[in-house]
């Protein structure tokens, strides 16, 4: 395999389409495992591509390799329901995923990749003015630092989704809710691809099918990893495996404020456009439903985790059955429409429903984990970040409270108030 | 496959159970016990409700990458009766 | 015109409409079969190409003849035709075109094919964004049309227990069903089609000396006899932990009327198997279907696929097939066997065949189908010389590339595949010791094995679930011969032509996509089907997913087997979401949970909330039209003089034994073991990391039984969490814990008035006690023959009262307090009368607040050793910056502020330091007020902040006050 | 409540709930205290002469008491007595419906696998239509207990499918 593809431009795809077969060439990869690394990334996930790509680019550094187990994008960013979004309670998680979305925003374009950014609005829907005032609490938070959002009463909701008919009876009616116009979704696979072609394009080595077995250290500080093809030297080591984080933990023998549990995602078969928003239905009784549809015109779909922990990445009947009675509870109309297919992703849970980025034991092992259901939609964000505390040292401002020693100090970030218990709602 | 059998109500749909946590390590202090988890591929130890049938608490041992139930107890004592 | 027949008409005329043509079917025909032997060959177009498409398969994986049934706005959509069952005046439209199928103006897209391949839209439409476009590309995406309605009806569940389930009801699994039920099993058999037999209605074979179709229903029959259950237009459709789902859907439309949840104790796969396509140029035209449907549609419905058709497969079943085609009317032309001479067999039906003027050509191909808008010919060469081509003309091009086993139910849960060079795909592997495979699902594609794998799969099955069956010899049948054959993935194209061979054509996915994914770094069949959509129709890969993957393999130079396919994800078959969601719809999503006085209230006017499950009054009509008003004017009456309300939703825990006092210690911030007999406390619970979990009364019944209220929200949260510490910590000690909540309805009587009309309600009996009670002491009792205690405590901050009873005798008690003048508030003015007083509730309790900020200081200072206790010390939880709860008004005492504002101080642009938990307008204080938590740095009272809701207030100034904003001195509670 | 007869082949009877109780034993498995008149298995039931459920054991260490008869209050005393448990009025708590006919199970089976669920017990504590529930067999059908305040929807839902 030789050099990196062209940029795509109105000019390149006429000239692809004139020089027939070997314009394009592979999006990444094509350069051979070396010895040696500045810094070697763990999981060529969305946050371990992104971490890669902005290693290189804002910081210069130029031996980076991201070692994957599998594929590029086969875990997490290529599971998800592909919702974005920035609409978070506590300040230190809405400034972070604010920035996440201003990136979503421009993405397409940094990347020279086109990863479908939506901005479709994503709608939280009230069932009581105590939900009302809950959202209300946390709208006005994302107000106060800059970030769009309405709170919308049943005569605004209803011109903003008028297929949600909102004044329908429902068994728990819908009083308003809250709207990100700026939310929306981004299809999920372009993100792995999009990274991975633009870190190769920078230099780094992307390297599939290689898995990371074990940690290297001498006096204290590691030295490189044991992989599958042989050990690696590192000066500094990134595991970005959020879904297997608890696994990293074991095999460094750390103990991490994670479990690992099950979350399904599911689609119908396509239809022609009818649902023009991302809606947000979590109603008593553990139903929740989050329901968008994509550009193919499948309705995507997801709710509740699966409610224990598992590596299985299959999804139980119930909860299919679950999300999908909110789904018709909402639009009734979609009855007739089949579900084409279910998965399921691997999260990280942590006690707080929080991120962690930060040192992992050494001096010069980083982790970034812990994405509970924001990891999608925290990637770009993610990798500036995490690639700045990497090369720096020092954690920006932007992820200085998703550090470990969290959980002992007490400076917990529980958005939801659910405290150390992952499944409960 | 995880497929539950309550030791008071024998076998029983997976709905009616609910998972509180995983246990941590023999010996473990209120923090770790609380926040620390120890992951494995093969084992998991841990605490479910049988809310939706006889509420009865239950030590639940599983494989997590399979999902198979390797032994499901009473918590108060007791398995199969 | 004399009517067709097949096995599954009958000669009576059903009229129907496609595209606004109105034809006429027969009775018993599918909407496919209706259409081909109307000659209508033109059934939809391609979703991308929009190239004009005919049915190609007789079963649900039908990729192109997608239909919406029905009129707008209760249109079913992608409806496969050959699933649909006619019915009278059914109105059928076709998908992917405008604006008509035979002219659509986005097919003029066509022209740009080369654009459209695989990863087009990752290098387009970047500037100025995807946004722009989307709309656009969205309303040409999409298959069917959006449903604006559903007709669908009930939908009946049924749970079935039994020792096994068999799926699929053709030689196989009517096999493994009678050996199993022969053992003794209790047997569920669920078929697909309405009629069990499967290839047996059409393969001409003979079981046991009888005809196949008629051994099936004789089968059927001893299954039914013998208590079997025999589900019939049944599919499975899934299921987890053990437990099976299958679903009927009548007629081949969404809408189960049935669901089954079928728990088994083993579980037989016999789903068959599925045939192949073969990749060629414009194989995809109308015209061009798979064999096994064109002998499907001939037996059942005598709809013949063309007149003249060639016939392309790579085993030897396609002769006898050929056979039977040309019996039923068809002049088979020639067929074309990619095989060389020495690989093929069935010498004696290919020597009738050639007699017949059948042309059989060994070592060929057809490279493409020729014609514009239909077949008109096929396009047949030697593998060895492709350029030696010559046109046969023919109406149909009939295709088997083999067959590969329906695997979806086989790979779930633990179940493994495994390459099978016999059938040049993939069956399935090592299975849980619970599910077996059989027949030709197993790979067994002739008649006798498969019956023999049948018999032998239902007797293990039958051995698992614990019987113990007798020898059953195997049905002796005779069909086809073996198909012996060698597969053949696609004939040899240029490399401009392969832009027109299809591998899955719902998507429009060609062997050039599949060579551009290569070329793009796509390798591994995973990328691959991402990159291309191979697979992601709505046949879920049965067309085109093996195809697509040998495909890559050829082009890679790698085995198949190292290639692999993409993961097979439920559901087996796509279902529709009405019957996945079965009973629970409308009112039945959740059920309702209701006080005793719950009719009373909607007797009398209530508005009625949801609180969690519960219902409860808002407020009543009565008193005012909306909530504001009624809820003041409810609050108003209790000050003045008095009012009851339901409390019968908060929950009641006894907890009772010897060490019931010592276990409620641990789960309480302060002690309940030092609460006298008769009296109660306000207590709260920690959660395991230190934060404020739930508050309520404790009540001490006798020294060893106590009775512990909840917050209405979290009841069953804290049942369980009692339940837990009891199994857990207390294991083995001598304390019991009960749920009570619906034993005792609660009615709280609050006003100045309240004790005198206690006095008069419960009579003189109660005299004595009613005068005793002090704050937080309460006398038991009787009252209406029934129990009753009667507590003093306030949540208005008035003298007040709770009168726990029994739930027989709550109407008539509330009954009489309303008589004696107490009329009812509900939770609008609950809430007006708590912020009054400053009490809290789960706005303030939201899990994310501590003791400390709380203001429960002096609680945590007794020092006693509860739940959560040791990690309340984490140093964050004494900082400073930690929420305290104060009082807000508005500065200028008229300002509206609402709960969910954030609090800022009076910089411009400064970050919120906290928010208002609560916020109501106070009869008692003439003016807005509210709760708030806000760092102790800015909750001096007279400290002066910003109340700012740019959502819906904008900003009010406000000015901290102490959280108890009415009656500091509690006079009116001790009065 | 009213009498509620369905076309299918069910009838579903509302009972008045009389005295109720639960006994709650200290320990599980049970001890000595458990061996004469104690439907001591799992799911067990003691039934009066007049075939009614009168001891259910249906959880762990727990009974419930329908209508206590003399005798059976003196077993739970004894019990009591021996410091092995305590007995609760649960009075209202559940709300006792009759389930009978021969289309009774069908209308069970929509909710749960009851064939499984009564498998080798004479009763079961679960989960009808989300409504937390006891069911015992009894003669011509089920006697059901069903929490009091899930009573109308469970009724509502049942009477749904006899429409």
């Amino acid at each position: 395999m030789s050099g990196p593809q062209p940029r795509y431009s109105a000019w390149s795809l006429l000239r692809a389409r004139l020089s027939g077969d070997g314009y394009w060439r592979p999006l990444w990869g094509g350069r051979p495992l070396r010895d040696a690394y500045d810094v070697v990334v763990v999981g060529a996930g969305g946050h371990g591509l992104a971490t890669a790509f902005h290693l290189a680019r804002d910081h210069g550094v130029a031996r980076v390799a991201v070692l994957e187990k599998r594929l590029v994008g086969y875990g997490n960013v290529g599971r998800n329901t592909t919702i974005v979004r920035s609409n978070y309670l506590l300040p230190e998680n809405h400034y972070f995923y604010e920035d996440s979305l201003r990136r979503w925003e421009t993405l397409s374009r940094d990347l020279n990749y086109n990863v479908m950014y939506s901005p479709r609005g994503v709608v939280d829907l009230a069932l009581s003015d105590d939900d009302l005032s809950g959202m209300a609490r946390r709208g006005n938070a994302m107000r106060l630092a800059g970030i769009d959002c309405e709170l919308l009463d049943l005569a605004a909701l209803e011109r903003f989704c008028p297929e949600l008919e909102p004044r329908r009876t429902r068994r728990f009616p819908i009083v308003g809710a809250l709207v990100q116009r700026r939310g929306g979704t981004v299809r999920h696979d372009a993100v792995a691809w999009g990274y991975a072609r633009a870190a190769s394009a920078l230099g780094v080595d992307i390297i599939e099918d290689c898995e990371v077995t074990g940690l290297r250290t001498a006096g204290g500080v590691a030295t490189g990893v044991e992989t599958t093809r042989g050990y690696v030297r590192a000066e500094r080591v990134v595991f970005a495996t959020a879904g297997h984080t608890g696994m990293v933990g074991t095999m460094l023998g750390i103990p991490l404020p994670i479990e690992t549990h099950l979350l399904q995602a599911m689609v119908s078969e396509p239809i022609k456009p009818l649902l023009h928003t991302v809606l947000v239905y979590v109603f008593p009784g553990h139903g929740e439903t989050y329901i968008c549809q994509s550009d193919r015109g499948g309705l995507v779909m997801g709710g509740h985790l699966d409610g224990f922990p598992s590596y299985t990445r299959e999804g139980r009947w119930d909860r299919l059955e679950e999300v999908v009675e909110g789904a018709i509870e909402l639009f009734p109309q979609i009855g007739g429409v089949r579900i084409l297919r279910q998965w399921a992703g691997t999260n990280d849970m942590t006690m707080d429903g929080s991120p962690i980025i930060d040192r992992l034991g050494y001096d010069n092992v980083f982790v970034n984990a812990g994405w509970c259901y924001g990891g999608f939609k925290a990637i770009p964000a993610s990798g500036a970040a995490c690639a700045a505390l990497v090369a720096t040292g020092t954690a920006p401002d932007l992820i200085r409270a998703f550090r470990l020693s969290r959980f002992a100090s007490g400076h917990l970030l529980d958005e939801r108030g659910g405290g150390p218990f992952p499944v409960r709602l | 496959m995880t497929r539950l059998v309550c030791p008071f109500c024998g076998p029983r749909h997976l709905r009616e159970f609910e998972f509180h946590k995983t246990l941590p390590a023999p010996g473990a202090g209120e923090f770790a016990s609380v926040y620390e988890r120890v992951d494995s591929l093969e084992l998991s130890v841990e605490h479910w409700q049988h809310v939706g049938g006889c509420r009865g608490w239950l030590l639940v041992r599983r494989n997590p990458s399979t999902g198979a139930v390797l032994d499901c107890r009473l918590v108060g004592g007791g398995g199969a009766a | 015109m004399t009517p067709r027949r097949g096995t599954r008409v009958g000669p009576d005329a059903v009229r129907f409409s496609f595209d606004g043509r109105t034809l006429h079917g027969q009775v018993g025909d599918t909407a496919a079969s209706a259409l081909l032997a109307a000659g209508v060959r033109r059934v939809g177009r391609s979703v991308k190409y929009r190239r004009l498409r005919g049915v190609m398969t007789a079963g649900p994986e039908e990729p192109n003849a997608l239909f919406t049934v029905g009129t707008a706005p209760a249109v079913i959509p992608n409806v496969p035709a050959p699933q649909l069952e006619l019915r009278e005046g059914m109105v059928l439209r076709s998908q992917n075109r405008w604006p008509s199928l035979e002219f659509d103006v986005a097919s003029l897209l066509q022209a740009g094919g080369g654009f459209f391949g695989a990863g087009f839209y990752y290098k387009t439409f970047i500037w100025p964004s995807w946004r722009t476009y989307e709309s656009l590309i969205r309303s040409l995406a999409g298959l069917g049309e959006a449903p604006g309605a559903c007709n669908i009806g009930p939908v009946a569940v049924e749970h079935l227990g039994c020792d096994v389930l068999v799926a699929g009801g053709g030689a196989a699994g009517l096999a493994a069903a009678r050996a199993a039920t022969r053992a003794g099993a209790r047997v569920v058999l669920c078929e697909r089609d309405p009629v069990c037999g499967g290839e047996l209605e059409f393969e001409g074979g003979t079981v046991d000396g009888r005809a196949g179709g008629a051994w099936a229903e004789t089968v059927v029959a001893e299954l039914r006899a013998a208590g079997a259950r025999v589900l019939t237009g049944t599919t499975l459709v899934g299921g987890s932990g053990g437990e099976m789902i299958a679903h009927a859907e009548p007629g081949g439309l969404a809408g189960a009327n049935a669901v089954y949840k079928i728990s088994p104790r083993a579980f037989v796969i016999a789903m068959g198997a599925v045939e192949r396509p073969i990749a060629f140029v414009d194989n995809d035209l109308p015209g061009v279907m798979l064999l096994g449907a064109a002998e499907r549609y001939l037996a059942r419905y005598g709809a013949r696929a063309g007149r003249d058709v060639v016939l392309f497969a790579s085993h030897d079943r396609v002769y006898a097939s050929a056979a039977r085609l040309a019996a039923g009317g068809m002049r088979v032309r020639a067929i074309v066997d990619a095989r060389q001479p020495d690989e093929i067999g069935a010498a004696d039906l290919r020597d009738a065949l050639g007699r017949d003027g059948t042309e059989c050509l060994a070592g060929h191909a057809v490279l493409a189908a020729s014609g514009g808008r239909a077949v008109s010919g096929a396009r047949i060469a030697p593998l060895a010389a492709p350029r030696q081509a010559r046109t046969v003309p023919c109406d149909a091009i009939l295709v088997s590339g083999g067959w590969t086993p329906a695997l979806h139910a086989g790979v779930q849960e633990g179940g493994a595949r495994l390459y099978d060079p016999r059938s040049g795909g993939f069956v399935a592997g090592e299975q849980p010791e619970w599910r077996l495979l059989a027949g030709a699902a197993n790979g067994q594609f002739e008649l006798g094995p498969a019956l023999a794998d049948g018999v032998a799969a239902g007797m293990r099955a039958a051995r698992i679930a614990g019987r113990q069956p007798l020898t059953d010899p195997p049905p002796d049948g005779r069909g086809d011969a073996a198909p012996r054959g060698r597969a053949f993935w696609r004939s040899p194209a240029s490399s401009a032509e392969e832009k027109r061979q299809f591998v899955d054509p719902q998507n429009d996915v060609t062997v050039a996509d599949l060579r551009a994914s290569l070329a793009e770094g796509f390798v591994d069949i995973e990328h691959v089907k991402r990159y291309t959509a191979l697979g992601f129709g709505t046949d879920q890969g049965r067309i085109g997913g093996l195809l697509g993957a040998a495909v890559l393999a050829e082009i890679r130079g790698r085995p198949l087997e190292d290639v692999g396919t993409s993961r097979l994800r439920p559901p087996f078959h796509p279902v529709s979401m009405r019957s996945l969601a079965g009973w629970r719809v409308g009112a039945a999503l959740r059920p309702a949970r209701r006080t005793p006085l719950h009719d009373w209230h909607v007797e009398h006017g209530a508005v009625l909330e949801s609180m969690g499950l519960w219902m409860r009054p808002r407020f009543y009509r009565a008193n005012g039209d909306d909530a504001f008003a009624a809820g003041i004017a409810e609050a108003r009456r209790v000050r003045d003089s008095g009012g009851i309300a339901d409390g019968s939703t908060l929950g009641k825990i006894e907890v009772a034994g010897p060490d019931a006092a010592a276990f409620l210690d641990r789960l309480y911030l302060s002690k309940a073991s030092s609460i006298r007999v008769g009296r109660s406390k306000y207590m709260v619970n920690l959660r395991e990391d230190g934060m404020v979990l739930d508050d309520g009364i404790v009540l001490r019944l006798a020294p060893d039984r106590y009775i512990a209220t909840t917050s209405s929200g979290h009841g069953p949260h804290m049942l369980s969490h009692f339940e837990h510490y009891r199994d857990t910590d207390w294991s083995g000690r001598a304390v019991t814990v009960t749920d009570v909540t619906e034993a005792w309805a609660a009615i709280v009587v609050a006003g100045p008035r309240s004790r005198d009309a206690l006095r008069g309600v419960l009579g003189a009996e109660w005299e004595a006690s009613l005068a005793r009670l002090r704050h937080m002491d309460f006398a038991t009792g009787r009252f209406g023959g029934r129990e009753l205690t009667v507590l003093r405590a306030s949540f208005s901050g008035e003298l007040a009262f709770e009168l726990h009873c029994r739930p027989a005798i709550a109407r008539p008690l509330w009954e009489a307090l309303v008589a004696a003048g107490l009329p009812p508030y509900g939770l609008e003015a609950l809430d007006i009368l708590r912020v009054e007083k400053g009490y809290l509730t789960t706005a303030e309790i939201n899990g994310q607040t501590t003791p400390f900020d709380l203001g429960m200081e002096g609680l945590v200072g007794l020092g006693n050793d509860c739940i959560g206790r040791g990690l309340l010390e984490r140093p964050a939880f004494r900082e400073a910056s930690r929420p305290g709860l104060v009082g807000l008004r508005a500065a200028d005492g008229k300002a509206r502020f609402l709960a969910g504002a954030q609090l800022t101080d009076r910089a411009a642009g400064s970050r919120p330091l906290g928010y208002v938990t609560s916020s109501v307008y106070s009869p008692a204080c003439r003016e807005w007020i509210g709760l708030a938590l806000v760092p102790r740095s800015h909750a001096a009272a007279g400290a002066l902040l910003l109340a700012r809701d740019p959502l819906r207030e904008g900003d009010v100034e406000v000015r901290v006050t102490p959280a108890v904003h009415f009656d500091p001195g509690a006079e009116r509670m001790k009065s | 409540m009213t009498r509620a007869a369905v076309s299918s082949g069910f009838t579903l009877e509302p009972q008045t709930a009389g005295r109720t109780l639960e006994f709650a034993a200290f320990g599980f498995p049970l001890g000595g205290a458990f061996v004469v008149g104690w439907p001591a298995a799992p799911g067990a039931v003691r039934y009066e002469a007049d075939d009614q459920p009168a001891l259910l054991h249906f959880a762990p260490a727990r009974w419930l008491v329908p209508q206590p008869h003399p005798d059976i209050e003196a077993l739970l005393q004894a019990a009591v007595d021996a410091g092995a448990g305590i007995v609760v009025d649960v009075e209202g708590k559940w709300q006792p419906l009759l389930l009978r006919g021969p289309g009774a199970k069908r209308v069970l089976a929509t909710a749960v696998d009851i064939e499984s669920a009564l498998h080798e017990r004479a009763c079961a504590a679960l989960t009808l239509f989300d409504c937390p529930s006891i069911v015992a067999a009894c003669a011509g059908g089920y006697s059901l207990w069903v929490r009091a305040s899930y009573a109308a929807d469970f009724i509502a839902a049942v009477e749904r499918l006899g429409a």
